[in-house]
């Protein structure tokens, strides 16, 4: 195993990073910026290494500067943790040539799955279902209804060239659909210069169902279930919970094992999550993350398997050494990302701590780089705290979830709490049943 | 930066320090150093050597390391962990190992007391097995030279101080 | 279930019963002397009522003074935490006479199990083994030496009429035996004005273990195993691990098959503990607690089972509802106690808490009442948070434990926190091979 | 005392209490009250009637209830939670509910302006099915009634002004 990890990243990620690392007996080298130089990681760290100042791509993203203090401190692997560098597939390579473990799966695995494009066609390989859609453009209008009647309505026509919503048409039945093709292809061309747009099935109200999965790159793959990840508020999620209240025991194996059959073709080796849209029965690949994922705890909450020691076991070349039979998930969890932002308008919020004080007691887990007199700087990403609440069944997690929110407190800055809060004592939410768009219905209510 | 061995979990007090350097204006010292149990705080400040006596503060730019500027209310700039804050301070500019001389043996690069010009080298850092050379950001005297040769440095740590 | 729980007691436990109450979606009332005005659970509580100066006397075990406040708040139950009124028979019967429950077992096992006389008698009763010894004052000096060689060597003599090591003797063979027996009497007769002596087997090196057990008062008794209290100061228990890396898994199942017995025969009705020393492969009865116990978190974390819920459960006259084959035991759990006391020469540290964070992340619980700013005051016991780690074995447990312990921060007043520092990375305590003895020999050490 | 409702988890700041004390004995006003967002914050100080000049302290001592007096420096007295902090401040010394008569519908046993014999009933609180007699630790005059009739008390609750 490792002597000395360096923990590439900031904030709450960098903290379960290094207390995974402890939890192991191995030493910490904390980078930071300039704006993170107290950060609770760094002052926890057993060494520290300013390596740039605030803006992101002269620090976080500074791939020498990491790679120069991972030389001066004599670190073995370099853990990327998520976001900034975890999906750079160049930066894994870097890593290596420059001899250190980088603790995540194959650049190439990185690279394949970062691409929209190549990663919907890698999919379709190892076996998971996509959206169904056109094969490519649609020539006429005749083609588009064929392709329309055969994927089943509504559906949606979509810019071959473009993204972010321009030329995108939804039509819900063949008159629609007629009388969209030539305004979609105008717009496509006026747009992107290209006026070919292509068919894809519309679903209206689906979940955002994913499968925690580890391989160890010698043919073992486990799953850890799913998570539901449907409350989403501009396409971030806001609040996980484990299992999906949406999903039935044979829809649950169903989409478990289309990902672990995925894994095991690719010969995938870390810890990675496979994303989908449900709806009507049916799983969709919208993406795979090659990396831990923020709400991992929740996993770790059922299974009492800690995510990012599996993670740096497989990155130093050790077997999984357990079976799926050997994985009992019990219970029910549920994390709620704590962003320091306004909770009616979401503006961010940096600034002083002047009050901290963490729930506690049975159940509650928090992973969080917050302390009192903290200065949570405006340089990163809101999120800067998880409040993660299991419970025997649903209920329970809900109930000691509401005691929680109840008890934390974060004073000097505007967290999401109070949305928490709301968010908790809601029966339609307590009931389960919601979909990607409910939680922005629920705030314009 | 640390390096090696394990660490107190206590911050220093950001209060402390601020009543502490107010302490050094009042009184003039140049230095406070206070011990309880087994913590220790110093803070310390440059008095410049032309002009031991108060000066007006002086306007002048952080020279070709504008980078390193504590940035914003929540920046903790490095300035604030090694305590040097006068402006001919000379602070890496990247993360490496310093070299004062060009090769092992070799004279350095500059000693205290020389006068050096603007883009003068002054020392070396390594990082991924690159030199870079780091140059005299305007003419003076080195007075200081905070580090030993072969120093691992980290963003911001005071190299030298040129006057 | 109860609407509005008040709750007789302070700091951390106060906390801990708020806890489950809100999770239960209990109503809280929280009564508290003058010196808690500001505790946490103050603070916290629905409802709360100063019911006295800072004195016990005055405030906690003031009963007239806490009936009032139920009966102005309109309190259902009363809860009486850990020690002050919780193991008082009278308080238990005037609570029920006012018409509010008493969250406990009937008065008068409280009363049984408070008498150390009737209490070893009645273990007797209920099939409970107990330190073999004479059956009354030994007569003769070949008396004596028969009895002794009945239940074996080394044996102490022990006055009849008194306690506190007065005319107590150790006597590891016959020799030995016929040469005290003349002084120990002597001793007893200058010491209580009568000489009768009896004997007793001594175990020199016993561990403590305990049971924890759940009655309903209609026939269902479960236990939720054993917790190894060996580690003791002055009789105090200062950590606490479940299961005891001491038993094998047939001593387990014999020592709770025992305990569970035991409260099946007494129709026990609440949560209780029956304490015992083991040793050389047997157990003997020390006392029952007929309360919750501090040390309680350690066996919620291997059954998942919310022992404060249970107890206002059982309290309200439902049902235990499951078997004891519906309960798992899995993992391992440590429990530190952190008081505010030197960790050195233990005086009492109270104050204010100048720093205050605690640990977090992955299995890690803390049950406390402290917070950055708040004043530890000077007129109760030390106790101010119990850290709880849990893990899928005994290592991944200490591990864990001892990370926590580096991430602790306490400042402004002194804890022992650096105790345990110690004893976590202390190879004899990470064995596992300690006895009641242990503890205090590397204290001195 | 808190009855009924959910609560703030926010503390009070002890300081802020400290310098706003500071502001009432500079000002000689008798209440600040401050508000931001949903927090809020009120001290105040009762005025002496026959005294609103600036006077020297008084070295009074509290009578008869010297076990409500916050006890060491831990001690949250329960007049930090109150205000009521006048030497003349009767406080109740049990948890009960207080009544103002000796029956529904007789006249109080005393109101404002009354003047007060020592060891005179004032009120009544009720504990345990036992009413309990509440008498004037000394003579003097009732300027104020802090309680209704048929309140309930926490220990410490201030009840009367006895000047």
């Amino acid at each position: 195993m490792f002597e000395k990890v360096l923990i590439a990243n900031r904030g709450e990620i960098a903290l379960r990073i290094h207390r995974a690392c402890r939890d192991m007996g191995i030493k910490t080298v904390a980078v930071h910026s300039t704006a993170d130089a107290n950060a609770m990681n760094v002052r926890l760290a057993d060494e520290s290494v300013c390596i740039g100042p605030p803006p992101p791509r002269a620090s976080y993203l500074n791939i020498p500067a990491i790679l120069s203090a991972a030389t001066i401190t004599g670190a073995d692997a370099i853990h990327p943790g998520i976001g900034f560098l975890s999906e750079n597939g160049d930066f894994a390579e870097v890593v290596r040539e420059h001899g250190f473990v980088f603790v995540g799966p194959a650049a190439d695995h990185i690279r394949t799955m970062g691409d929209k494009i190549r990663a919907k066609a890698a999919a379709r390989e190892l076996g998971i279902p996509v959206v169904p859609g056109s094969a490519g453009a649609i020539a006429s209008a005749s083609e588009a209804a064929d392709t329309a009647a055969r994927i089943g309505y509504p559906v949606l026509l979509k810019a071959v060239a473009g993204g972010g919503g321009r030329g995108m048409k939804l039509a819900r039945d063949d008159a629609q659909l007629r009388a969209l093709l030539p305004l979609a292809q105008a717009e496509a061309a006026a747009a992107f210069g290209d006026d070919s747009v292509y068919l894809e099935r519309f679903l209206d109200r689906p979940r955002h169902i994913e499968v925690q999965l580890l391989g160890d790159g010698n043919g073992a793959v486990v799953h850890l279930g799913e998570r539901d990840c449907s409350l989403q508020r501009h396409h971030q999620k806001v609040l996980e919970e484990t299992p999906s209240p949406g999903l039935d025991e044979d829809a649950r194996e169903r989409v478990c094992a289309i990902a672990v059959r995925a894994l095991e073709r690719l010969g995938y080796q870390s810890v990675g999550t496979i994303e989908f849209l449900y709806q009507d029965g049916e799983f969709y690949f919208i993406e795979m993350n090659t990396r831990l994922q923020v709400e991992h705890p929740i996993s770790e909450m059922l299974s009492g398997i800690d995510l990012v020691r599996e993670q740096l076991r497989i990155a130093a070349g050790e077997a999984l050494g357990y079976r799926q039979s050997d994985i009992r998930l019990c219970g029910h969890a549920i994390e709620c990302r704590v962003n320091a932002e306004n909770p009616d308008d979401f503006r961010p919020s940096p600034g002083r701590v002047a009050e901290y004080l963490a729930p506690g007691g049975p159940g509650i887990r928090v992973d969080s780089a917050l302390y009192q007199g903290y200065d949570v700087p405006p340089y990163y990403d809101s999120l800067v705290a998880k409040l993660i609440a299991f419970g025997s069944d649903r209920h329970e997690c809900l109930m000691r979830l509401r005691r929680a929110l109840e008890e934390y407190v974060v004073g000097g800055i505007d967290t999401t709490i109070p949305l928490h809060q709301r968010l908790a004592a809601d029966a339609e939410f307590r009931s389960g049943r919601y979909d990607i768009g409910w939680l922005e219905r629920f705030l314009a209510g | 930066m640390k390096l090696g061995g394990r660490h107190s979990p206590l911050a220093p007090d950001p209060d402390l320090i601020r009543s502490l350097a107010k302490l050094l204006d009042e009184t003039g010292l140049s230095e406070i150093e206070w011990a309880v149990g087994d913590q220790r705080i110093r803070v310390s400040r440059p008095v410049p050597v032309a002009a031991a006596a108060p000066v007006a503060p002086q306007a002048v730019a952080t020279p070709g390391e504008a980078a390193a500027a504590p940035a914003g209310r929540n920046g903790a700039g490095p300035a604030a962990t090694n305590g040097h804050e006068h402006p001919g301070t000379l602070k890496a500019p990247l993360v490496g190992i310093a070299y004062l001389a060009a090769e092992p043996g070799q004279p350095p690069y500059v000693k205290i007391g020389d006068t050096v010009a603007e883009g003068q080298t002054l020392l070396i850092i390594e990082a991924m097995k690159v030199m870079n050379q780091i140059r005299a950001p305007r003419a003076g005297r080195v007075s200081r030279v905070y580090i030993g040769d072969a120093t691992p440095v980290e963003y911001g740590t005071a190299l030298m101080l040129i006057e």
